[in-house]
């Protein structure tokens, strides 16, 4: 009696089971042009991967709002979906192929912000032969990846520029700053502090080897958690390296912002480089009076001065009420570029589609995107996606490098004696 | 570490006597959670988030000056720390495996609250200005007076928290709950009520650091999980449960960071605090201050 | 002394103190093979700590213990129930997630014995000795009071002892049931284990013991058969009256 | 009351086989890649999990830093599969044993405390010790840029099968591999259960001032009950580098997995044979159907740890006599 | 009315029945005993009195009010004040802040101070004490402190589990004055022994518990005569 018990509730364990499968199971596709998203909407990325979302979303809106993509000689809607990855590559594996398989999506932006997940994502471009492009994610790693098996990942583009261009901008700004003859390096001695991601460790590792191959020397690399923001012990560290310059990557605002504040309290002299962090709107009101003079990269989003991006910005404060960011211009930038490959290709398929996006020359608010066809990857520089430098002056960023973008000179930063 | 001038040295060691004196605020709260009620609180790092929002608002949004929206900030988190031990932690009081069900309560939570504030404040950092600027050049160290605020209102706070513990009626209870439970019961100490106001005053602590911290640390949902697993490392290390242990366990750990950096390099950080975790650990498993189980 | 004619264990001037408190001072005593020792004393006198000392939990602050004329003083609890020291706990610990017959199987698959027959076999028959059949698919935990004692009996004996401790025993069992493990006793003991019984139901000690020893604030106080122990002053004022000096 | 595992050994024995065809008759109804990637990943982790519940569940020892032996394993393996040019059938166990050597390092110190919260701590802060010396070797493991180039198992040929493939299209072979791993650690601890090794374990969890008494050596028995877990957690680790193909020290090494390995465990029962992948396939599939909620799926997510902590304190694998069980009166945890 | 009144009283640890249809009934100002060897539910017996048991049949009345299912805090408040096995102090408080803790419930300072005069009248031993941890002290030190913390609570009726437990004979008896002493002042006392000659020389009235059930009552002096407790105590 208790056997026969027992063995009815493994029986109904099991069909459960099987029913549970029965409920996963496929599901049709609908009609309207449908892009899938993965990117980070929970966790500390999430600061990044929701102004990329809303960028998009506006994007979306702009296009729908004009009768949506032609398709067949169709005015076909668009529809963006967004599944977060929890910034981990197995969930981005799973939120790109649920919106495969069961949403039936045309393309694929993945992922929007990690390169990691990005790296686990490109596989499933030669699998299920869907054009995927991926959002910010700079590691240089994504792009060997394409070079070593251009024919696999050739339905794969990778949405931003190599990190290279950040390092190169440092080296050619600071360049440019020492051929004014307002700078003037004791011991050619650089230093890092970064966040221990793959943004902030590969930008950094390429930033110092293009120092060292100028014959400088890398005194400290020091590598915080993100989101940290107490610097006081590698600030005073810095103080007595004295090192001629420091280079400050982070992602996380707080961070940054942490950190200018508190190399400004503890009067650190070194020439001071900031990579990614002021490109936040938070960032100027969080630093305030401590981010003057702060030279920094890249300066793609400029509200005061250009006016394209003003403009922009005030559509994103009419819908989300934030300020926008260059996530929000870049988020809005690569749909444009999926959806104008998809227009332009007037086909869902994903060949014609991953071919259109090869010859992108598309003319966004973040930049100009066009592809180099060797790596797949989005091409770095003034006509293309720019990486200028700007500097904090009277509150105001101006752009002080490359040359043909420059507003204003370099002026000496206040903490150097 | 050698080659750094002394007075750099020294203000080494004060910065990581502030960074210890916040992970103290943070570890007693825990400590206190710990020793009245023998669990685990994975929702500590949520208090301090909501500290954190909570004075950002007062300050911000309603024009409070810091000296009016610190008090009514902590008040706040306590009254959230009072509804979560009430919510999620005593309808599980006298069950089998507590410390294991209060964890994973506790973790949802903490799941829970993280984003929930996310959909509430977004994800964008928050800051608060600094509550006074400026340094100061002591024998060639320098100080900003932010953090000698920090280290001040830290210092007062835990002396606040010895009067409450030693002096009043409440903290005879607290503490006689801590020490034996059926005892304190016996004696008229309604020691549910002991229970959640343990909780509130662990969230007020945590409420505290929130407010000293964040015009350092920037406000975000996820700026309370990495502080708490340091306040965990850092009772552990002090003794569970011991309020004295909590306090020296976070300026131990907050030197040893300070000197790691200068040492080695930061990215090492985490390695040597934690090493030197296990290893006093081995020594004495009990912890600085704990007591060696019977 | 009686008739020590081959000591099994002996114990040679144990202490153990906790703290500044002496729970243990000067103990030495031995028992024979073949033998049943009760040792009897108050509340608090001391004997669980000396079963504690014997079996290995806890160690002696001085003095040596010897099983077999072997010093064990120096070995693990494992290592002595291997060499055929079992005990029980005066409060019960049984393994609180597993069956009665589970909670024997454990002290199958350790205890020092040999087996010849399936071990399943010999739980049950285990269980059918101490009258635990009828709980021996129920989880420990949930047994009374008295069950619990009788599970702690049975464990011991899984592990084939020749020296048997037994904590209390009888301790809260009603009294048809002590008449049956008193029986169950007498059968272990004819089957060649030697035991040494901490009893607080008297009628089980006067009926079982060989030979009694006395123990009061951790000191042996008397030693004798049964007889001369009820007739023992010093162990009557011990025992009944609270206000009576003891006798040094 | 719950019916104890020697109970059922039969039911027991015969949930594990029917699920196992279960899992097996899956692809013959649908090959979608999303499902089976869900259903590889729960698997993994009811594994993982599983692996995890000896420890916890039967020795009784709550450790908070599983996540460094299965990291291990996925780096041990990907490194030497990539390094050594071996196949990843064999860096598999290879990689098992070396996260089975750290466990049995991390062990000594944590066999000399009790206390739950004391173990857990240690264990939690060695796991942070391993993740960043992982993420700071990063000659080694290129850190957190990610270790790339990893090669998916080796495919073979199988009579009466044909071709076994393995890469990021072809989950089907995934699948019935993890099907294997995963009868692999639940039968093995089905049979540990049953064995003299498992009695042990289980004997040092309920009182262990009883079992060393009764003869159970407990530094012995808990060693290798670390070491044993750990290798297992390794070779799913390695199954983890092989098919996922990319690796970072916060996602192979980080404190989530930990939460999620707990999560499992308590959700399914724990110290339950199937608890751990009962609850493994909850959460994951939960989280994927809780995707339908947008936004709101993390807050749930949250809320339902807390109210199947609160109603369901043994798990779902004891739903159904979950609700039958009387309330005991004691209130006062002890 | 009777002060104290216990009425087939059962109770559980989780599903082991610790006691059965208990009846036990106390007056003012009387000292009761409860003798039986170890195991037999003396203790549960006043666990449940005190609250932290709570019984789950029978009813528990305490000057005609029903305290079965009151909390432990508000027990003490109504007058109950229990000293349990092994006194049970705050090992880390000093001997006035565990006295101070028996006044806990009254939150009255000025009463409180009082008490405490009366208690380091009672006991000088503890007086010289008052700044020592409780945990520090001997057996004896620590009986009286527990003693004193629960006559800070000004009880009508208290509960003394084992006073002579691992005391000393000289202390026992300085220990059992001390109960006497209190009881002349009115107190009730339900007090439970291993020692049954002691616990009948002091009380009026006794019972005798055998696993979990009473099994004989009645005068000290007749039970003092009876073999039922010669028997229960030494087999004979």
């Amino acid at each position: 009696m208790q056997g026969l018990k027992l063995h009815r509730r493994s029986a109904l364990l099991a069909v459960g089971m099987s029913s549970l499968f029965l409920a996963m199971g496929p599901v049709r596709a609908a009609e309207p042009l449908k892009i899938g998203v993965v990117a980070p909407l929970t966790g500390p990325a999430a600061n990044s991967g929701i102004a990329l979302r809303q960028g998009m979303e506006l994007a979306a809106d702009e296009w729908n709002a004009k009768g949506g993509v032609t398709i067949d000689g169709q005015k076909t809607p668009v529809t963006v979906i967004f599944e977060d990855s929890q910034s981990r590559p197995e969930v981005g594996v799973s939120a790109a192929q649920k919106m495969i398989n069961r949403d039936k999506i045309d393309l694929l932006i993945g992922e929007a912000f990690h390169s990691s997940v990005t790296i686990a994502l490109m596989e499933l471009a030669p699998q299920f032969k869907l054009p995927i492009l991926s959002g910010e994610p700079v590691s240089t790693e994504i792009a060997k990846k394409i070079e070593a098996d251009p024919e696999k990942y050739k339905l794969f583009w990778k949405g931003d520029f190599n990190s290279e261009a950040y390092g190169e901008a440092l080296r050619d700004v600071y360049k440019s700053i020492a051929a004014s003859g307002s700078f003037k390096p004791k011991n050619n001695t650089i230093a890092f502090v970064v966040e221990d991601t793959d943004y902030g460790r590969s930008n950094a590792e390429i930033t110092a080897e293009l120092f060292k191959k100028e014959g400088w020397n890398v005194v400290a690399l020091e590598t915080v958690p993100l989101g940290h923001a107490d610097f006081y012990p590698q600030l005073t560290k810095m103080r007595s390296l004295q090192p001629d310059v420091l280079v400050s990557i982070f992602t996380s605002v707080n961070s940054g912002a942490g950190l200018v504040k508190q190399f400004q309290e503890l009067g650190v002299s070194a020439l001071h480089l900031g990579v990614y962090y002021p490109l936040r709107s938070e960032f100027f009101d969080q630093a305030g009076q401590a981010a003057e003079g702060l030279v920094w990269v890249p300066m793609q989003y400029d509200v005061e001065s250009n006016k394209e991006h003003a403009a922009f910005d005030k559509l994103i404060q009419q819908k989300f009420k934030t300020a926008g960011s260059s996530d929000h211009a870049f988020g809005h930038g690569i749909l444009n570029v999926a959806l104008g490959a998809i227009e332009s290709a007037g086909s869902r398929d994903a060949t014609k589609i991953s071919d259109a996006i090869g010859k992108t020359n598309y003319k966004g608010v973040h930049g100009t995107w066009a592809f180099d066809q060797k790596n797949h990857t989005a091409k770095a520089g003034p006509e293309f996606i720019p990486v200028p430098a700007a500097q904090i002056q009277g509150g105001k960023n101006v752009v002080i490098w490359p040359e043909q973008r420059a507003a204003g000179k370099y002026q000496p930063q206040p903490n150097l004696r | 570490m050698l080659s750094m001038p002394l007075p750099l040295f020294f203000e080494q060691i004060i910065n990581g006597i502030v960074l210890g004196s916040m992970y103290a605020l943070v570890a007693s709260g825990l400590t206190l959670i710990w020793g009245t009620m023998r669990m685990l609180n994975f929702a500590h790092g949520e208090f301090y988030m909501l500290g954190g929002y909570f004075f950002f608002l007062l300050i911000s949004s309603l024009g409070f000056s810091a000296a009016l929206a610190i008090p009514i900030a902590i008040s706040l988190v306590f009254v959230v720390g009072l509804a979560v031990q009430r919510i999620a932690v005593h309808p599980l009081l006298g069950r089998p495996q507590w410390e294991f069900s209060t964890l994973v309560a506790t973790l949802g939570v903490s799941i829970f609250l993280q984003n929930a504030a996310l959909h509430i404040w977004g994800e964008r950092f928050k800051t608060v200005p600094y509550f006074i600027n400026g340094t100061i050049d002591i024998v060639g160290m320098r100080l900003s007076y932010q953090r000698l605020l920090i280290l001040a209102v830290a210092v007062i706070a835990m002396l606040a928290m010895w009067y409450l513990l030693r002096r009043t009626r409440f903290g005879m209870a607290l503490r006689a709950t801590a020490m034996d439970r059926d005892a304190a019961m016996l004696y008229g100490v309604n020691v549910y009520r002991v229970f959640t106001m343990t909780f509130g005053i662990a969230a007020a602590l945590a409420g505290l650091a929130a407010t000293m911290l964040s015009s350092i640390n920037s406000i975000s949902p996820w700026m309370g999980a990495p502080l708490m697993l340091k306040g965990f490392v850092v009772v552990v290390l002090g003794g569970l449960g011991s309020f004295p242990g909590a306090i020296l366990g976070g300026i131990i750990i907050g030197i040893v960071e300070t000197l790691g950096v200068i040492t080695w390099s930061s990215q090492w950080r985490e390695v040597i605090s934690f090493t030197v975790l296990i290893l006093i650990l081995w020594f004495r498993p009990w912890g600085i201050f704990g007591v060696k189980e019977s | 002394m009686s008739m020590i004619s081959n000591p099994l264990l002996e114990t040679k001037n144990v202490g153990k103190t906790f703290g500044g408190v002496i729970a243990l001072k000067d103990v030495s005593f031995s028992v024979s093979e073949g033998e049943i020792l009760g040792l009897i004393g108050p509340n608090g006198a001391g004997k669980t700590t000396l079963f504690h000392v014997i079996a290995g939990k806890e160690q002696p602050t001085s003095g040596t213990i010897e099983f077999r004329g072997r010093g064990i003083t120096a070995l693990r609890p494992d290592q002595r129930c291997h060499l055929g020291v079992a005990r029980t706990f005066q409060i019960p610990q049984p393994f609180s997630q597993m069956t009665v017959f589970e909670n024997v199987m454990v002290a199958l698959h350790f205890g020092a014995g040999v087996h010849a027959r399936s071990l399943e076999d010999e739980a049950t028959d285990i269980l059918s000795r101490v009258g635990l059949n009828r709980w021996a698919s129920e989880e420990s935990v949930s047994l009374p009071l008295g069950a619990r004692k009788k599970l702690e009996l049975a464990r011991a004996l899984a592990t084939r002892p020749t020296l048997l401790l037994l904590d209390e025993v009888m301790g809260g069992l009603r009294p048809n049931e002590i008449t049956e493990i008193m029986e169950t006793i007498r059968q272990v003991r004819a089957s060649g284990v030697t035991i040494i019984m901490i009893e607080h139901v008297m009628r089980a000690v006067m009926g079982l013991a060989d030979r009694i020893i006395v123990l009061h604030h951790g000191e042996l106080i008397a030693e004798g058969s049964p007889a001369e122990i009820t007739r023992n002053e010093a162990v009557i004022e011990a025992y009944l009256g609270g206000s009576a000096h003891v006798s040094a | 009351m719950t019916t104890p595992e020697n109970q059922k050994p039969l039911n027991n024995l015969f949930i594990l086989i029917a699920l196992a065809v279960v899992f097996c008759l899956v692809p013959l109804v649908t090959q979608e890649a999303y499902f089976l990637h869900i259903c590889i990943l729960a698997l993994l982790f009811g594994a993982l999990a599983s692996s995890w519940n000896l420890i916890n569940g039967y020795a009784g020892i709550f450790t908070f830093g599983h996540q460094a032996f299965f990291g291990l394993g996925a780096y041990g393996s990907a490194l030497m599969s990539m390094r050594l040019g071996l196949s990843p059938w064999l860096t598999m166990w290879a990689a098992g044993l070396m996260s089975a050597a750290l466990g049995l390092v991390i062990s000594l110190p944590v066999l000399r405390i009790r206390s739950i919260p004391h173990i857990a701590i240690v264990t939690l802060a060695f796991a942070e010790i391993v993740r960043i010396v992982c993420s700071n070797l990063t000659d080694f493991t290129r850190g957190e840029l990610g270790l790339w180039g990893i090669p998916p198992f080796t495919s073979f040929l199988l009579p009466l099968v044909g071709d076994v493939t393995f890469d990021a299209a072809h989950k089907v072979a995934y699948f019935y591999v993890v099907i294997l791993l995963w009868l692999l650690i639940v039968g093995a601890t089905y049979w540990i259960l049953r064995s003299r090794f498992g009695f042990g374990l289980r004997a040092i969890r309920d009182s262990q001032i009883a079992a060393e008494s009764l003869g159970v050596h407990l530094t012995r028995y808990k060693t290798l009950v670390f070491g044993f877990s750990s290798f297992l957690a390794g070779i799913l680790g390695a199954f983890y580098a092989h098919y996922v193909l990319i690796l970072t020290p916060s996602s192979a090494l980080g404190i989530d997995i930990m939460i999620q390995i707990v999560a499992m465990t308590l959700i399914g029962g724990i110290g339950r044979l199937l608890g751990p992948t009962i609850g493994a396939f909850i959460l994951t599939l939960g989280l994927e159907w809780l995707r339908g909620f947008g936004e709101y799926r993390m807050l749930i997510y949250g809320v339902l740890l807390v109210l199947i902590v609160m109603f369901l304190p043994k798990g779902l694998a004891s739903m159904r006599l979950g609700f039958l069980r009387r309330q005991t009166t004691g209130k006062i945890p002890t | 009315m009777s002060r104290l009144e216990l009425n087939r009283v059962s109770a559980f640890y989780g599903d082991a029945q610790a006691l059965f249809d208990i009846d036990l009934v106390v007056e003012p100002g009387e000292i009761v005993a409860i003798i039986g060897s170890n195991g037999a539910g003396k203790t549960t017996v006043l666990r449940t009195i005190s609250g932290l048991v709570k019984p789950r049949e029978g009813t528990l009345r305490y000057d005609g009010r029903d305290i079965a299912a009151a909390q432990p805090w508000s027990v003490v408040a109504s007058g109950i004040a229990h000293v349990p096995e092994g006194r049970r102090l705050f090992r880390e408080m000093s001997v006035q802040e565990n006295l101070m803790m028996g006044a806990y419930h009254r939150n009255n300072a000025a009463d409180g101070k009082t008490d405490l005069e009366r208690v380091y009248t009672l006991f000088p031993r503890l007086a010289e004490r008052r700044d020592q941890l409780a945990g520090t002290m001997s057996g004896g030190e620590q009986q009286m402190a527990a003693i004193g913390r629960a006559l800070m609570a000004r009880p009508r009726l208290l509960l003394l589990d084992e006073p002579s437990l691992g005391l000393a004979p000289k202390i026992i008896e300085t220990v059992f004055d001390t109960i006497r002493e209190i009881n002349a002042e009115g107190v009730g006392i339900i007090l439970v022994e291993q020692s049954a000659q002691l616990a009948l020389e002091t009380a009026g009235r006794a019972y005798l518990m055998e696993n979990g059930r009473v099994v004989k009552t009645g005068s000290s002096s007749d039970l003092m005569t009876d073999d039922a407790v010669r028997e229960a105590y030494l087999g004979l």
